[in-house]
């Protein structure tokens, strides 16, 4: 999850707010992309009875599997994001321009 | 969005305001579209790896989603112009 | 989208912080209607069963109307909530439609 | 909420800072319900007009939000009161 | 809601952003929940028929008893993860209740 | 997450960020998982009071989300962890 590198000059001692707002940028998305993991793959794998408290064994075998895939299908869109030559502010909102 | 009456100070600003959200909305976005295909085309765990049924479908899912994004955009665009229009002088 | 529009002193040079508030939540409104209409078109005019990757004529023609709808249906909330004199903010303004 | 404990400064700060985020939840209510209200009243898109009957459960859904919220606001501000009375000295 | 009440140093006359910010988190979480009840409970008593824009005596009384049960079950909730010591800043905290 | 490059103001600063990111990101969580097994086990609203069978299913229902999320974060953290090391030198 680099994508999102842009050169930042150093500034000697102050703080770099451009770097701090990229790792900042780099925090929310991983954050972000967890709470979804979270949130699917509890639809994916747990049942709504809740009988009792446990994970049970097919839950936790699903949870492993479906945190696996998640990271495949977030690899392949990025891979078909970044050919088709998306760009944070062209694919964005192309036509949305303020 | 008409920011004519803004000094140059207050255009600076606001210019690196409105990249920092579209940085933001990208992403946001991007994640977003990934939870959607994973949702409509993952429902089979017996097996952590993507089936090719389920890359085809993905793979479709993300297309189609931006084409209606951009889709969306450009009604949003249009009806957005017109609305705005006649309410300024 | 100009329901904004509380009077605000212009401070020469300087950064008016009040007028560059309002124009943040104009974006921001706009951003979180159009962000909105995306799902809300996608849930009713997209199939989840995802045989192709181009928009067919059908969903074209669905997402075209549903966009008109879904402004429709902004204005006509719009006009009610001012009507209502629903909220402080919103009663002092000249417009509610995007 | 507690802030007599707040000096003036600290005051004036929040009471900013709160209608800043006023502003923006009236903001988001009001978008949330547009799309509440068009997701329950519109399915039919053999035309981009909408239809009396859709206007009119628009119409209904809006001010059948409204006062529940209004209700859900009464009841919250009732069991808020009662859950904090007794845990403040 | 009383679990945010960090030890905070006086600064007199000037501000105190750790303070501020505490005031800041409080009303993001009643906030926060708030807005999770109107729409759960939404969820839970309104017909999505919207015959008529008042709501009847059984949506009413739904109302009032949905309120109530979820913040029923946010006490019990609270309760579980204080005794579980789910988190730092929680486990530090007196009281998680509302 | 490399902070390495950072200098200690920078780090300091970031620290604090992230803190303040993790008490917003735990609340949120909190009032999510209420919301979450009120709308799974609440749903006979003939009475206000929860009845015994409600408060059990809500029990177990917070129980497994927790254990659900922390499952999660492992099996992320490993993911993440070997599709970052290749990819910086």
């Amino acid at each position: 999850m680099s994508f999102l590198g842009r050169g930042a000059s150093t500034s000697n001692g102050g703080i770099n707010h451009e770097r701090l707002e990229m790792a900042m940028n780099e925090i929310e998305m991983v954050s972000d992309v967890f709470n979804r993991i979270v949130s699917s793959c509890h639809g994916k794998c747990i049942s709504n009875r809740y009988a009792e408290g446990d994970l049970n064994k097919g839950e936790s075998v699903c949870i492993d599997r479906c945190v696996a895939k998640f990271f495949d299908v977030n690899k392949k869109v990025g891979e078909k994001m970044q050919a088709a030559g998306a760009n944070a502010q062209a694919t964005g909102s192309s036509s949305f321009s303020l | 969005m008409d920011f004519s009456q803004f000094n140059a100070s207050e255009q600076a600003h606001m210019t690196k305001i409105i990249e920092k959200k579209q940085m933001q909305d990208f992403m946001k976005m991007y994640s977003g579209l990934v939870e959607r295909c994973f949702t409509s085309c993952c429902n089979d765990f017996t097996s952590k790896a993507l089936s090719s049924k389920e890359e085809q479908c993905v793979m479709n899912c993300a297309d189609k989603f931006l084409k209606h994004s951009e889709r969306v955009g450009q009604r949003f665009a249009e009806l957005n112009a017109e609305s705005m229009g006649p309410a300024r002088p």
